[in-house]
């Protein structure tokens, strides 16, 4: 009998209860529960609650122990390991170090040694797990019968199929009408691909992305020669315009460029911050940590992007000449500003400024605005930044994005325009989901009708692979092999964290044994004389473990070691150890999950040698690929070692290549690890073998670009329709997903929901609500959505969230709301290349309301100084400096050993919610539901809140001073939740934490009540983690019944096992040791914990700085986070 | 009445003579004349007064339940204190930043016990004083002396019998008759046992 | 006119006046009784249903939520606690002061005080999130070595409301030992073994009598600190904390005065109907009720008085986070309740200023009714508000009442009828032992009227038998 | 008519019921699980192995973990390999499963135990395990409430946070 605390399976889900949510019964919602209760689990459950308390001790139940058949002397049951691994969640292709316990991956962290990101993941990466664990993945291969359901068969028969398709495909002889649409592989498998659709004579491959920066790519092929997206560098530069791209949410590498902004607009980073500019319709999260914000027209960026060039052009005494092709627009640049409303002063400025401070960087339009006019805008960005010599400082030519290879849009719609006229036989789906990217008009579905025979290999069921007639799931980036080079001269390699949750097959293999099955030999698969074992004779092996990553793995033996986990002889599911209180014992393996080693293909004996027949897997072809490339004359021993250092490390730098980690911030993690400090740098003999760099950037069509000219929309609506794309979704593919459903939208706070965006003086005298539902009608189509009034855009214009909007995406996405791609048009426009996003829409109020879940109602201090600002002229003078008095009656705490702390930079925090995120996958945080949502009942520690200016600083047009600040618990000295507790669940630890004892916990709520920074969350129900989502549980934390309060904890599991080990080791701690999960993954660094009592700690110097406070000081509470005011250039006037 | 005293069953030993009367004084007046009389005599009054039961017993006006209240209400907030200070500090965990013993919690849970134990003493106090609870009724009681007659029992060796009759008539008894000291069952009342002549 | 009341009392026969209270007990319970009594059952079965459902699901099926964590069941707490007090007043304190008025329904008043406890001491359980280990609060010894924390306003509560169940309990028992005895006298069957056991074996024998009356003076001595320090320590649930709106000094006293004002409109509301049905008029007379609503004016009052020290000192501190939050509590989303219970609390009693509203019985059950609505309304608001708009604006969140509330307040109200019906039949509703002395009093009043001459001859004639 | 020894027997019942489930609480566990091999510690103690022989992860984990099959097989592959119990050893270790042990110390889900601080800071085994040299089948000794621990803590003056220490 379970104790009480865990109630994980067993427990009923709770009925529907919150306010009546309008909308249909939710697809997953806990809190709207199971609806009819029987009447014997009523009473069982009676029974249950009513003993519950006293079934504590006595367990009766029988539980097994498994131990090792052979042990594995690298893995101590227990102890958590690393793997280093890329995030797939989006083309950036971050370094990310996997955390596994036991066997089971449990938290995503940033790889310090990637150079791309140093350690730091954003929102989506953090809930890549979510991803691996999905419920609504594909269990096996899936067959669709004539009636059109879908028939789950084994893989033997599934291949078997496929092979007799591809066979019927030759004997029609209509191999050149195939067609393979997959997402962005420029590693070993994307080589593989192009060498087997090459054997079979179908045509090349296109890597499909939703966002693939057309207008940039054509901009850059004008004015540098070569379509390619160019690398971008924020750090060095000292002024930055930004027209609309959104480079710290979804734009190319958005932690990359997180970090970078930071570095030279962030006053804790540096004393000289440099200016930033955001110029668009809508404020955007990007915009909201701009200096200055210039609120255009809808469609006159290029406009306002003219006249900023020409004025430019003048104060640096040159003619602004435009590449070939291009006739320069027909008026001059004091009319293109009074077009784009945005005052000349303001821009001449800007333009003094650009010439004045060097070097600079300007950037054009994002991605949600990519039509002909983007293009012009784009082009006199990267023009401007060749006049003002950024090129080669800020912007890099030569580092071309793997973005570049991504097909254009109108290859796309070009294959599926050929699909309608039934021009394709058959459809390779490999991760791409077009049919909900892409517009509603451009005809998708109906050309998937057209195709004889589609194959996907996708996860999860979507829009597209719902018309596929034979499903073969791969596996989740987090269980296989591979590797993706964000550019070239920088590589991530992809390594199984964990066995295979699903019986599912990764499509390097799949490809292989269809060779195999042709005999058909691909030229990275040839036979090759037995090489000796690359595996220690004795013990099993495991994949390579990242020593050190936080600090905490300081145990030598676990050296990096390549290898499957799943070539482990058949380790159990819960390794050997007696007393294992981690909670994840407590749970059963899913049913669905198969946990037999991955593809039984004949399978080679893990200890000897290469079959001297082809390759089999696709790690092999991997290592086998990489091996001839790193170390090509080697004895395979010397291969064999390199490659598990460079697989432990996660990344490979070509030599040379500029951007190297910074020295202090890897220094200071690596001081402890055997790893020779500094990136794995391998010479590099073969330039040709070199992993695949991006494949050559398909033919760019002809460049016949429009004069610029005031922008010509469709439609006749009132409105303007402005898609942006979703930080928390990119563009969809992270829609099924709790986490990133349940964290709000950083800016208008709403989650579960999609939503319209209108300006709130426009709603006003239209009589729309919070909440009533508008009829959007395009000359495309019609969509409905609840309204959210918001200040950020142009009256004129509606803003639509790409992501949400799924017909058929899983339990998380779907029933979220209408979709954008409704009322988009396919058409392309002018030059035929590009869908035409822009669109006029008309918008009516319908009777029908459906309330939107919203966390944060009030966007206004009230004068109660919460984020406090403060200019760049007095930030470290007394005039920052707060009137903080410590008074009391009773004497402080004697902290005997450490005080921990934590001291958040709100000049750093730039809003992303990724904190919230790590937190929630840190600590076993249960995802709750829409219908809790609405009333409050998220159970999130940390929460981002923002505000706008404060009483004697209100927001202006030109400065929106939008101030984002992340509360987590304050830990208080005083803290009013301790006394007020009549059990001493929550007191104060003689370390300086607010305790919070769930097991002594009786609900009074009492606590959070009087909690001042209300941090406190309640477990209205018993959570549910729908399974295999509960394998990712920590074992480290216990996970909460209902009834039972929580809050942040500083990560204490994180502070006892840093202790325990120091303590064991007879060591002191280090400063910057002990990372929570929030400052671990802060891409801007904004959040630092340390120790008060050592005064050489980081917290303890940035708590002495003048413009360190605390909130509601007053209260005399003592909170332990200190907060740095936000640093702006000048603050509004009252 | 001698018929009554003959048809007394043997054995049973006289215990007194009991009266009834319409008022107070004349159950006043009886009490004095038994005194006088120096008999021992037990009154019973329906409507419980202050005033009477002074006049009744002048000597005892201190009655012991205050003692009982008294120490019971110091006990009790001397536990109080005990406890709520010997449990602070057997496990001492800082709350809110207060001190271990913090006085004025404390002392409302010691006034709440003072009060507590002072009450339940003084009911204790009452039920020993007045030997409550019984199951058996004194053996004069009568249904009447709780509802509107004033009863009183003049105990008297069976010598003694006339002059207690003729007491109680000189202070207008309505009705006198004689008490036997028996041991009545269990919540039976007197007169339901025998027939008492009227 | 009241002494004319005293001379009619002088005419009551006792035996007839006991025949009259003793009515009900002694034979079968009406059908008027047993509709009454299994409506109030049905609401109570409501109230189990509801918080079964509750204790099934989790509290999610109620309305909390972040941040307003107390909503109606701390207000059903704090409204039946304040019930209870205008009870041990009447009963107590009146008797200290040798009210005569007070006579007439205190047991009743007393009863009305047990049975608000025992409703109101089920909501610090039922509110609890994990309501099956509410015992961690009590300092039983256990294994863990844990003890409960002496400085939370909660376990000052569980304190609080146990000894002053406790001490009404023996107050109210006690004071019924002599009227079972007379029930007992009649009785017969399982009723005389009933109430033979209750009564204690009390004979009115005079070795019993002195220790009882001393018994009587210092229970009422001690009751009456009590209930101050009682409700004390409730609004200390709340003046003890942080939150602008809760963190007053007025609370105490503002609070005690409330609940009296509640108690008295609950015994008006009470006594009325009990009144009218076993027909008592002429033992609780329009007299009575009179000076119950003089009470009302004088507690009202001091209310009014709380309200206005409140926004006064909220304005005048400057404190922006007082101002912030009496200002929404006045003017936010709650404003309806708040202007609600501001009428009913402040200006309906004024009524009573006239004469005829103090003399006609209808006037008096409806603003008795309307002033109890009112200060549930009150501590609703006070509670809702406070925690809806506390301290930091990003946390600020709007409560919405769900049905399990709902059922759990009429299943409270059910819970209240059931054990005042049970009391009203078997056991006597009015203070035997105290209406004899009043008889006796009047009695001896009348004589020494009757020597002076003074009596109006209408009285005269009807007071003989 | 009062129904005085009726009430009277009732009572001594409910005594009586009281006092046998407090017996049956605080019963010492009689004997452990049935585990699939009657493996006696008694036996391989007296051999002279040592705990952290097969239970090697005690220094290194918060789990003190169970010998692998291949650690009991390197022995009992000559040392009486024909006894019955070892064969059934063998035949788990020819099937290479695990063998099914069933667990006899278990924690509640809320506390979070080491016995890496508890074996650096020189708890021998036998304190919470009993003397398990002297068992055939293992039984529980020690009650592992949280009374035992807190003693223990007290007098080792070691940490009794209650959130740091055990319950986070």
């Amino acid at each position: 009998m379970k104790s009480p605390l865990i109630q994980i399976a067993s427990a009923p889900p709770a009925p529907a209860a919150g306010s009546a949510a309008s909308g249909g019964q939710e697809a997953f919602d806990p809190a709207a529960g199971a609806g009819v209760q029987n009447r014997r689990g009523f009473l069982k459950s009676l029974g249950l609650a009513g003993a519950g308390a006293a079934l504590a001790g006595c367990g009766t139940g029988q539980v097994e122990v498994l131990p090792y058949v052979v042990p594995d002397a690298r893995r101590t049951p227990g102890e958590p390991v690393r793997f280093a691994t890329v995030c797939r969640e989006c083309p950036a292709g971050c370094g990310m170090l996997m955390r596994v316990h036991d066997g089971r991956a449990t938290k995503a962290e940033g790889n310090p040694d990637h150079p791309l990101n140093r350690g730091k993941l954003c929102l989506r990466g953090q809930s890549a797990l979510q991803g691996l664990y999905n419920p609504d993945r594909f269990a096996g291969p899936l067959l669709r019968d004539a009636r059109g359901r879908w028939q789950s068969l084994s893989w033997e028969a599934a291949l078997a199929r496929l092979a007799q398709e591809i066979s019927s495909v030759e004997r029609e002889g209509r191999a050149a009408e195939s067609a393979w649409l997959g997402g962005l592989e420029n590693g070993a498998l994307g080589a593989l691909v192009d060498d087997w659709l090459r054997a079979n004579r179908y045509p090349p491959r296109l890597s499909y992305e939703a966002y693939s920066y057309d207008a940039l790519r054509l901009a850059a092929a004008a004015v540098f020669g070569q379509p390619v997206i160019p690398g971008f560098d924020f750090a060095p530069a000292r002024y930055l315009v930004a027209f609309g791209a959104e480079f710290l949410e979804t734009w190319l590498s958005n932690v990359e460029y997180a970090r970078q902004f930071a570095a030279m607009h962030s006053y804790g980073h540096t004393r000289h911050p440099a200016r930033f500019v955001f110029a668009g319709p809508r404020l955007n999260l990007t915009g909201a940590n701009a200096d200055e914000n210039w609120q255009l027209e809808p469609g006159a960026e290029p406009l306002a992007m003219f006249a900023l060039a020409e004025l430019t052009a003048r104060r640096l005494h040159r003619r602004l000449d435009w590449p070939a092709g291009v006739q320069p627009p027909a008026f001059s640049a004091e009319r293109a500003a009074a077009a784009a409303r945005v005052p000349l002063d303001v821009i001449r400025r800007a333009a003094r400024r650009l010439v004045r401070h060097r070097p600079s960087l300007v950037l054009g339009p994002g991605v949600a605005n990519d039509d002909e006019q983007a293009v012009f805008t784009h082009l006199a960005a990267l023009r401007l930044n060749q006049m003002l010599g950024n090129v080669g400082v800020t912007v890099f030519p030569d580092r071309p994005h793997a973005l570049s290879a991504a097909a254009w849009q109108s290859q796309v719609l070009d294959l599926f325009g050929r699909a309608r006229r039934g021009g394709v036989r058959l459809l390779f789906l490999h991760h791409a989901n077009p049919a909900f990217h892409l517009p509603a008009a451009a005809g998708i579905r109906a050309g998937l009708e057209r195709i004889p025979f589609i194959v996907s290999f996708a996860r999860q069921m979507d829009e597209t692979t719902q018309s596929a007639h034979l499903i073969l799931p791969d596996h989740d980036p987090l269980e296989s092999w591979g590797d993706y080079a964000p550019r070239p001269g920088l590589a991530g390699l992809l390594q199984p964290a964990m066995r295979p949750v699903f019986d599912t097959r990764p499509t390097g293999d799949i490809l292989l044994w269809l060779a195999r099955h042709f005999r058909q030999s691909l030229p990275g698969a040839e036979p090759q004389p037995p090489v000796a074992s690359m595996l220690p004779p004795s013990a099993g092996v495991i994949a390579g473990a990242h020593p050190g990553a936080s600090g905490e793995l300081n145990d030598p033996a676990t050296l990096g070691l390549g290898g499957h986990p799943s070539r482990l002889a058949p380790a159990p599911e819960s390794p050997a150890s007696p007393n294992l209180p981690s909670s994840a014992a407590a749970i059963p393996a899913p049913e669905g999950s198969n946990l037999r080693s991955s593809p039984n293909l004949p399978q080679p004996d893990p200890d000897d040698a290469l079959p001297p027949a082809a390759v089999t897997n696709f790690d092999q072809y991997l290592r086998r690929r990489w091996q001839s490339a790193l170390a090509p004359g080697a004895a395979p021993e010397e291969q064999a070692r390199i490659w598990r250092r460079f697989l432990a490390q996660g990344v490979w730098v070509a030599p040379g290549a500029a951007a190297s980690p910074s020295p202090r911030q890897v220094a200071s993690i690596r001081a402890s690890s055997p790893m020779p400090a500094g990136p794995l740098v391998l010479p590099l003999p073969h330039p040709t073998l070199a992993p695949a760099a991006p494949g050559p950037p398909p033919p760019a069509p002809p460049l016949r670009l429009a004069p610029a000219g005031p922008a010509k929309f469709r439609g006749s609506g009132r409105f303007t329709l402005l898609l942006y794309p979703s930080i928390r979704f990119f563009d969809g593919r992270q829609a099924n997903r709790g986490w990133c459903q349940e964290i709000p939208d950083p800016l208008s706070k709403i989650c579960w929901d999609s939503y319209v965006e209108i300006h709130t003086a426009v709603a006003q005298p239209l009589g729309i609500r919070e909440g009533d539902i508008l009829r959007l009608d395009s000359p495309y189509g019609a969509a409905e959505f609840p309204a959210h009034l918001a200040n950020g855009l142009h009256p004129a214009v509606l803003a639509l969230e790409i992501g949400q909007g799924h017909a058929n995406f899983g339990r998380f996405a779907n029933q979220r709301g209408d979709s954008p791609g409704k009322l988009l048009g396919a058409q392309l426009a002018g030059g035929a290349w590009l869908p035409g996003f822009q669109i006029q829409v008309a918008a009516r109020r319908l009777e029908k309301r459906r309330n939107l879940a919203n966390l944060q109602i009030e966007r206004q201090q009230w004068d109660k100084k919460i984020a406090l600002a403060v200019a760049l002229a007095d930030a470290d003078t007394a005039a920052a400096r707060e009137p903080e008095m410590r008074a009391t009656w009773y004497s402080f705490h004697p902290y005997p050993h450490h005080r921990w702390a934590m001291s958040v930079d709100l000049s750093s925090c730039i809003g992303c919610n990724a904190c919230v995120a790590a937190c929630y996958a840190e600590n076993n945080i249960p995802v709750m539901g829409r219908s809790a949502c609405m009333s409050h009942r998220e159970m999130a520690w940390l929460r981002v809140e923002v505000y706008a200016g404060d009483s004697r600083h209100p927001p202006t047009r030109m400065n929106p001073d939008l101030r984002f600040i992340p509360i987590p618990c304050q830990q208080c000295d005083n803290a009013p939740c301790e006394y007020v507790c009549p059990v001493f669940a929550a007191y104060h630890t003689d370390e300086g934490l607010n305790g919070q004892v769930y097991n002594r916990c009786i609900g009074t709520r009492y606590c959070s009540n009087n909690c001042i920074y209300k941090v406190r969350r309640f477990n209205w129900f018993t959570p549910q983690w729908p399974a295999p989502l509960d394998q990712q549980m920590n074992p480290d934390v216990s996970v909460r019944a209902k009834g039972v309060m929580e809050k942040c904890t500083f990560c204490v599991q994180r502070i006892e096992r840093a202790e325990r080990s120091a303590k064991i080791d007879r060591r002191p701690l280090r400063d910057g040791e002990i990372q929570p999960a929030c400052m671990q993954t802060c891409p801007t660094q904004a959040i630092v914990f340390g120790d008060q009592k050592d005064s050489r700690s980081r917290v303890a110097q940035l708590q002495r700085r003048a413009r360190s406070y605390h909130m509601f000081y007053e209260e005399n509470c003592f909170p332990a986070v200190n907060y740095l005011k936000r640093v702006k250039f000048e603050l509004n006037s009252t | 009445m001698s018929a009554a005293a003959a048809n007394r069953p043997a054995g049973t030993p006289l215990l007194g003579l009991a009266g009834s009367f319409a008022g107070a004084e004349q159950l006043l007046q009886a009490r004095r004349l038994a005194d006088a009389a120096g008999l021992d005599s037990e009154a019973f009054v329906p409507a419980p007064e202050e005033a009477l039961i002074r006049k009744l017993r002048p000597q005892s006006t201190q009655n012991p339940v205050r003692l009982w209240t008294l120490l019971g209400g110091i006990g009790g907030g001397a536990a109080a204190f005990a406890m709520t200070i010997w449990m602070s500090k057997n496990w001492p965990l800082v709350v809110g930043g207060k001190p271990i013993v913090s006085m004025p919690p404390f002392i409302d849970v010691a006034f709440e016990w003072t009060v507590l134990f002072g009450a339940v003493f003084c009911a204790l106090g009452l039920l020993r004083i007045a030997r409550l609870p019984r199951l058996r009724f004194s053996p004069a009681y009568r249904p009447e002396f709780v509802v509107d007659r004033y009863g009183l029992l003049i105990r008297c060796s069976p010598a003694e019998e006339a002059l207690a009759r003729g007491l109680l008539a000189g202070a207008q008894a309505e009705r006198i008759w004689p008490v036997r000291a028996r041991l009545l069952p269990p919540l039976t009342l007197p007169a339901e046992v025998e027939d008492e002549e009227e | 006119m009241a002494r004319a009341q005293e001379l009619d009392m002088a005419g009551v026969e006792p035996r007839q006046m006991a025949a009259d209270v003793l009515r009900p007990v002694q034979n079968r319970p009406t059908l008027a009784w047993g509709f009454g009594f299994g409506l109030a059952l049905f609401c109570l079965l409501i109230g189990a249903v509801s918080w079964g459902w509750q204790l099934y699901i989790g509290l999610g099926v109620s309305g909390l939520m972040w941040p307003v964590m107390w909503a109606t069941y701390i207000t059903n707490f704090v409204f039946w606690i304040g019930i209870a007090h205008s009870g041990t007043l009447i009963s107590a304190i009146l008797y200290l002061f040798r009210a005569r008025f007070r006579a007439a329904f205190s047991r009743a008043s007393e009863a009305m005080t047990i049975f608000a406890i025992a409703t109101a001491g089920i909501f610090p359980i039922l509110h609890l999130g994990r309501a099956w280990i509410f015992f961690y609060v009590l300092p039983y010894p256990n294994q863990r070595r844990l003890w409960p924390n002496f400085r939370s306003p909660l376990v000052l509560d569980v304190f609080a409301i146990s000894t002053y169940f406790t001490v009404s309990l023996l107050f109210w028992y006690l004071g019924m030992v002599p009227d079972f005895a007379q029930i007992r006298d009649r009785a017969s069957g399982w009723r005389r073994t009933l109430y033979g056991l209750l009564s204690l074996g009390w004979t009115g024998s005079e070795r019993q009598v002195s220790p009882y009356l001393k018994l009587y003076i210092l229970l009422a001595g001690l009751a009456t600190p009590l209930v101050l320090s009682v409700h004390t320590m409730v609004s200390w649930d709340f003046s003890t904390s942080l939150l602008p709106g809760w963190h007053e000094e007025i609370f105490p006293p503002y609070f005690v005065a409330g609940a009296i004002f509640s108690g008295l409109a609950m015994v008006l509301t009470l006594v009325i109907p009990l009144r009218a049905r076993f027909r008592l008029q002429r033992y609780i007379t329009l007299d009575h009720l009179e000076s119950l609503c003089k009470l009302i004016i004088l507690t009202s009052s001091i209310l009014t008085y709380s309200y206005l020290t409140e926004y006064f000192i909220a304005w005048y501190s400057g404190n922006t986070y007082e101002r912030t939050a009496y200002y929404l509590r006045a003017f936010g989303h709650y404003w309806f309740p708040f202007w609600l219970f501001t009428v009913c609390n402040c200006f309906v009693p004024l009524l009573f200023f006239w004469r005829r509203f103090r003399r006609s019985i209808l006037a008096m059950f409806i603003i008795s009714i309307l002033i109890n609505v009112g200060m549930w309304v009150e501590r609703f608001t006070l509670l809702v508000t406070t925690l809806a708009y506390s301290y930091d604006p990003g946390s600020w969140g709007v409560y919405h009442v769900q049905w399990v509330e709902v059922g759990i307040l009429i299943g409270s109200f059910g819970w209240f009828m059931t054990l005042f019906l049970l009391f009203v039949q078997f056991a006597p509703s009015l203070p035997l032992g105290d209406l004899h002395k009043d008889i006796l009093l009047a009695r001896r009043n009348r004589q020494r009227l009757a020597e002076a001459a003074l009596l109006p001859e209408s009285l005269a004639a009807r007071s003989s038998p | 008519m009062f129904p005085l020894k009726s009430i009277a027997a009732l009572g001594v019942l409910l005594m009586a019921a009281f006092l046998w489930i407090f017996y049956r609480q605080n019963q010492p566990y009689r004997s452990g699980p049935r585990q699939p091999i009657d493996f006696s510690h008694r036996v391989h103690v007296r051999r002279g192995l040592a705990c952290d022989y097969c239970h090697q992860d005690v220094m290194r984990s918060n789990y003190a973990g169970l010998p692998s099959l291949l650690k009991c097989i390197s022995c009992h592959r000559e040392v009486i390999p024909y006894y019955p119990q070892v064969q059934i050893l063998h035949a788990y270790w020819r099937k290479q499963r695990p063998i099914p042990w069933r667990r006899v110390y278990r924690l509640p889900d809320y506390v979070h135990f080491s016995h890496r601080p508890h074996i650096a800071s020189g708890i021998a085994c036998q304190t919470c395990h009993g003397n398990v040299g002297a068992m055939n089948r293992l039984r529980q000794v020690v009650n592992f409430n949280m009374s035992t621990c807190l003693t223990c803590h007290r007098a080792y003056g070691a940490k009794t946070d209650c959130f740091q220490t055990c319950h986070h």
